[in-house]
């Protein structure tokens, strides 16, 4: 099975972890991400005003080039996830958007949102499934307590995303419970970490993975998960994550998987 | 129908935010499910009714655009459809469209910066803090 | 039609079938809750969406209408309980045979509206209204029957 | 040639502010067939109909257009007002220029000109409207009240009290519905069973009352006056006769103790065994097997119940059976629901068992519940100290999927109740209510809710809950916000009480189907006029009762009841009724007998005879479409089906449809 594979801007950089776990993870899960070629950044948020059009064309060329092979296309950053499938929602649906960025875009034939968006996750859970995915690994991480954090991106909104149950999700528990371990559910874990605002306001995204932290080690998480770059590095800011470390789930996956080392 | 001139403007607010203030029924489950409600000088239900009254120029004021998250835990929870941080995002664009008040230059940029800082928060920083 | 003497631009005509149990109680609801629609629509009650004889449909057209709608319960609630369904196949056939002859599809149309659905009928007839000004003036159908 | 008379009515300014109703009269006065015309204030007025009536015989009128309200407003009114001046009532059309014209019209000149054509199309029709004689049909004196709650009980209660039979049909093994289940009730603090009881015991016993219980409406056809309707008994696995209901099956069936069968009556909040009634006081006090879930109807094995019955009463054999019944009137009493919470989430349903619906808590203070009314936990079983409860619960929402647009009504009432009877007994409990607005309109339903704030200080804060996260140590850290105060909440509580919206039972589609009774988006059933008829379908011979129809608390209920028995009663009071005398009828001449007609008719009104007819001279005998006038209700199905043009309707003829058609485009 091949994938169109978008993976963005920090997975070229600051997150490359999340990247290089997933491709060995794919290989010895027997599909392939295959990276298309000139991909241009998603711009991080997805447009504020309903009548911007220019920020969505790289998105819409993405979407556009994965329709051309035939293929799904998949993402692992959460942002990304967010942002291709709400413009894709767009094109398939609001029919003024359609039409300015055909329009611009100018492809061979139009582009009205065929395109299939997966996150790796879902890729996991719909196609493979977790129990296959239960099958395949060699090195169960049993005893372990393992924390999901999903933050916001790849949740909300939940109509348009159709990722899981924006407020009682459980792809990234069952994704655990398949590695060997076992997963623990607490209300924080879809709440926000502060997101970009660490940036201009870092003593507040503090708080706010405090609070994460507090309450995901109160019910007996020993490590976190996440797949969003913006979350491990606000998660990482925390003094607690000396004690808690935060991994990204590909990392685990290529553990369980046995296939870490040479990645 | 004939319009005020408050009421196109808030037409204009409607079409660009793709979100009705009219909805609103002031039932704070926007203001209750906010992570940054404590930095918000203005509240995320107060924005429908600071459109309705057309008091634009407090919430252009207003630290409360640049304190919102992003989160869109109100937009998932709001049962009536309005969805305030549509809203919000409307209010940056005013500032951003109007005056061209940009929140963030990018001669703060190098001071800000960390080492470890990833490319999709300054990337989102300057989407959501400037035009 | 001409309006009165200064204002000449185009206003259609349009004549909307409503069924006496479900869209012509809808049309009522709109009128009790100020549901505003443009005057253009003039509605022929008629007991059921299935008494709609293909026949006064032609006829409306070829007298100067410029848009036919008819309107019925949803299916499943029809109060004689088929009606509407004969009516749905009907007037697909008889629309796509209309477009044959000239007369677009978007002039002619079938929706549902039950007796509470005041706001759907109002905002279906602006619909409607809108589209019939965006095609402009019908083609007038000629009288085809035998002539003594 | 007919004689018109044209009455234009200006109804206060309803019409007149927006029509220039002396310009109507003047611009249809030269119309063909107007001899008259007219105007007046209020023509539905006793001296607007004496004005109708007046000039009726003055200008020997054989035609009445009113252009007033819609027909279905006051057609009736001018029929009978033509009928008392001798014309036939059907000679009378109604152009409709309120709710269709100046209501929706804001431009006079454009309104006023829309109401002329509308005259035009109603004179145009007029003019070939012939007189129609009504017919005549039996009543079946006997009524059926499909729900066995407190709507349907006291609605059977007053038309049985009243001397007619009535069947109660109830899907569950007991009568009762969702009051039997609620421990008090507001605003006196009444105990519900101790209402409730005596109601369902007097149906039981009363003379004119049969109860189908564990029963369902299968089909139904006919007509006012003369429904047939088939009922499905389901099979109770216990036969009805030999049962004492001494309670030793159920004491003793094996899954009672280790079955997990969560109790519906109980609300999951207590197991059940595979035999059983729903709660003590059923009625009729017959237990049913659930043969889902019972290990005799799973695997042959087992049956501890048949043996130990000392009256033989269980019968594993017995099958559904198919009763049909002939009726006057049909009683819609289906009651409600609350919905699904699955899409909130945010508020850790599905999550805590300590987040509980209002129902829920009725269960749990009910000294009959399954903690023999001692309020407490689910997760621990220890007594809550702090309680939230959260109000409009998926009410008044506008997103389309999530909840409900309408304000579900009792729930601030029965939050008002919860909060004092919980202070009532254990007086140490601190209560928290989150609300959106506090609604109370009602008789001395203000003054309960103030009660609860000043005699009982219940905390109200105006803001809803944002989310409800369970904590590490159990409880519950309930965000919000006081809007008032500006301030948002993190407050920590024992228990969350939901108060989840309500909706129309699910079955009453299925049911509105069958009756061909209106029913609105939000699946309550449709009133023949929202203010002038309340407990009345559109559908001749369906009423409604209780909240079928729409949110409405136990007092409002058992008035809808009573008012929904009176209209029963008063139909079934007639020996007969007036039949719609706009029926199909055949002209054979035209007649090819291919029977189209027959094959839409949803009513098998059409049959053929061989008829001699004269054509062209000729003599011949030809199958033709005969219409039976009795089962006829005038849909026109058979006049569009119909290939040769044969088959038309009386009042809505091919002539009179197109002849307005032709006004309306002239």
């Amino acid at each position: 099975m091949k994938y169109s594979y978008y993976p963005g801007c920090t997975l070229k950089n600051k997150a490359q972890d999340l990247d290089k776990y997933a491709r060995s993870s794919a290989v010895a899960l027997g599909f392939e991400l295959v990276e298309i070629p000139e991909w241009q950044c998603c711009g991080g948020v997805y447009p504020l005003g309903s009548d911007e059009i220019a920020t969505k064309l790289s998105s819409v060329r993405a979407l556009n080039y994965a329709k051309e092979q035939g293929q799904d296309l998949i993402t692992l950053c959460s942002a990304c996830h967010h942002v291709l499938k709400r413009v894709n929602d767009d094109m398939k649906n609001v029919e003024d958007i359609r039409t300015r960025a055909n329009n611009y875009c100018e492809f061979d034939e139009p582009y009205s949102g065929e395109t299939k968006v997966l996150h790796f996750l879902e890729v996991l859970r719909d196609v493979i499934g977790f129990d296959e995915l239960a099958k395949k690994v060699v090195n169960p991480l049993e005893g372990r307590k393992i924390g999901a954090y999903y933050g916001c991106l790849t949740l909300r909104p939940g109509k348009i995303l159709d990722f899981d149950d924006p407020e009682n999700p459980k792809i990234m528990e069952d994704f655990i419970r398949a590695l060997g371990a076992e997963p623990v559910i607490y209300s924080m874990r879809n709440e926000c970490c502060g997101g970009y605002t660490a940036l201009k306001d870092p003593d507040f995204t503090k708080q706010r993975t405090a609070q994460i932290f507090d309450d995901s080690t109160g019910f007996g998480a020993d490590c976190l998960i996440t797949a969003c770059p913006l979350c491990m590095y606000n998660l990482n800011k925390s003094d607690a994550s000396s004690k808690v470390p935060v991994y990204y789930f590909t990392e685990l996956l290529a553990e369980a998987l046995g296939v870490k080392e040479g990645a | 129908m004939s319009m005020t001139q408050l009421e196109k403007n808030i037409e204009a607010i409607k079409e660009m935010s793709g979100s009705d203030p009219y909805k609103c029924m002031r039932c704070g489950k926007c203001t209750a499910s906010c992570p940054a409600y404590s930095e918000m000088d203005i509240k995320p239900h107060q924005f429908a009714s600071y459109i309705i009254r057309g008091d634009f120029e407090e919430l252009i004021e207003s630290k409360a655009a640049w304190k919102c998250l992003s989160c869109f835990a109100c937009i998932e929870r709001c049962p009536r459809d309005v969805q305030p941080g549509k809203l919000v995002d409307a209010t940056r664009q005013m500032v951003a469209r109007s005056r061209g008040g940009d929140y963030l230059q990018p001669e703060e940029v190098p001071a800000l910066l960390a080492e470890d800082l990833p490319q999709q928060l300054l990337v989102s920083a300057f989407r959501r803090y400037r035009r | 039609m001409s309006m009165n003497e200064e204002n000449k631009e185009f206003r259609p005509l349009i004549v909307a079938f409503c069924c006496n149990w479900c869209s012509y109680a809808g049309a009522d609801l709109a009128g009790s809750s100020r549901l505003s629609y443009p005057a253009d629509v003039k509605i022929i009650r008629v007991p059921c969406s299935g008494r709609v004889n293909p026949m006064f449909i032609l006829r409306a057209f070829e007298r100067g209408a410029d848009g036919v709608i008819i309107c019925g319960c949803h299916p499943g609630d029809c109060h004689y309980s088929t009606g509407n369904y004969y009516a749905r196949r009907r007037m697909a056939l008889l629309f796509s045979m209309l477009e044959y002859i000239g007369v677009e599809n978007g002039r002619t149309r079938v929706e549902w509206c039950s007796a509470a659905e005041g706001a759907k009928f109002s905002k279906t007839m602006n619909e409607f209204c809108e589209k019939i000004q965006s095609l402009g003036e019908n083609v007038r159908l000629g009288d085809l029957r035998c002539k003594n | 040639m007919q004689k018109i008379g044209v009455f234009v009515c200006h109804c206060g300014t309803n019409i007149a502010a927006t029509v220039d109703v002396k310009k109507v009269v003047e611009l249809v006065r030269y119309e063909p067939g107007v001899v008259y015309a007219d105007d007046y204030m209020y023509m539905c007025s006793e001296a607007g109909q004496e004005k109708i009536i007046e000039a009726i015989k003055e200008y020997n009128l054989t035609g009445l257009v009113i252009c007033s309200c819609s027909p279905r407003m006051h057609e009736k009114t001018f029929r009978a007002c033509a009928a008392k001046a001798g014309l036939n009532p059907y000679m009378v059309e109604v152009a409709n220029i309120r709710e269709q014209c100046s209501w929706i019209h804001k431009d006079k000149e454009e309104a006023t000109k829309k109401a002329v054509i509308l005259a035009r199309a109603a004179i145009a029709k007029v003019n070939l409207n012939t007189p129609l004689q009504e017919g005549e049909s039996p009543v079946t004196k006997r009524a059926l009240v499909i729900g066995g709650g407190i709507a349907g009980i006291q609605t059977a209660l007053d038309i049985a009290d009243a001397g007619y039979e009535v069947d109660i049909v109830e899907k569950e093994p007991s009568i009762g519905g969702r009051m039997s289940q609620f421990d008090k009730t507001f605003p006196t603090l009444d105990c519900a069973s101790c209402i409730l009881t005596p109601k369902m015991v007097e149906v039981n016993q009363h003379p004119n009352i049969t109860l189908y219980t564990y029963s369902e409406v299968e089909k139904v056809s006919g007509y006012v006056g003369n429904f047939d309707v088939d009922i499905r008994k389901k099979a109770r696995s216990v036969i009805f006769d030999k049962c004492t209901g001494c309670g030793e099956c159920m004491t003793k069936c094996p899954l009672g103790k280790i079955g997990n069968i969560p109790s519906e009556f109980d609300r999951g909040l207590k197991n059940r065994p595979a035999i059983y009634m729903p709660f003590a006081q059923a009625v009729p006090a017959v237990p049913v097997i659930d043969r889902e879930n019972c290990t005799y109807f799973k695997t042959g094995k087992c049956g501890v119940c048949s043996k130990l019955c000392p009256s033989k009463a269980i019968d594993y054999e017995q099958q559904d059976e198919i009763v049909t019944v002939k009726y006057g009137a049909i009683v819609v009493a289906t009651g409600f629901d609350i919905i699904n919470l699955d899409k909130f989430g945010e508020y850790a349903y599905n999550e805590s068992p300590d987040v509980i619906t209002s129902i829920e808590l009725e269960r749990l203070m009910n000294a009959a519940g399954p903690t023999g009314g001692h309020l407490e936990r689910m997760s621990d079983h220890k007594q809550p100290k702090d309680i939230v409860f959260i109000q409009c619960v998926g009410s008044r929402c506008d997103s389309e999927e999530k909840g409900k647009p309408y304000c579900s009504k009792v729930c601030c009432m029965y939050t008002a109740k919860h909060a004092m009877l919980i202070k009532d007994h254990w007086p140490d409990t601190n209560i928290t209510v989150f609300y959106i607005d506090v609604r109370t309109p009602g008789k001395n339903f203000d003054e309960f809710y103030r009660r609860a704030v000043e005699q009982y200080h219940v905390n109200y804060i105006k803001g809803q809950v944002g989310k409800v996260k369970p904590q590490p140590d159990g409880s519950l850290l309930v965000q919000a916000a006081d809007l008032l105060d500006g301030k948002q909440i993190n407050m920590k509580a024992d228990m969350v009480v939901l108060a989840a919206a309500v909706e129309p039972n699910p079955g009453v589609r299925k049911i509105a189907t069958m009756l061909t009774a209106s029913i609105d988006n939000n699946n309550f059933l449709t009133e023949a006029h929202a203010k002038l008829r309340p407990v009345e379908s559109p559908t001749a011979g369906i009423f409604l009762s209780g909240m079928a129809q729409g949110p409405k608390d136990i007092p409002e209920t058992v008035s809808q009841a009573g008012a929904a028995a009176v209209k029963v009663i008063g139909l079934l009071a007639k020996d007969h009724l007036k039949t719609n005398p706009c029926t199909a009828q055949c002209d054979t001449l035209l007649c090819n007998g291919c029977s189209t007609c027959a094959n839409v008719c949803p009513y098998g009104a059409i049959t053929y005879d061989d008829v001699q007819v004269m054509d062209h001279g000729l003599r011949e005998t030809r199958r033709v479409a005969q219409v039976n006038l009795a089962l006829c209700q005038g849909c026109g199905a058979c006049t569009s089906a119909c290939p040769s043009g044969a088959m038309d309707l009386q009042g809505f003829s091919n002539r009179q449809i197109t002849t307005e058609v032709d006004a309306i485009c002239r």
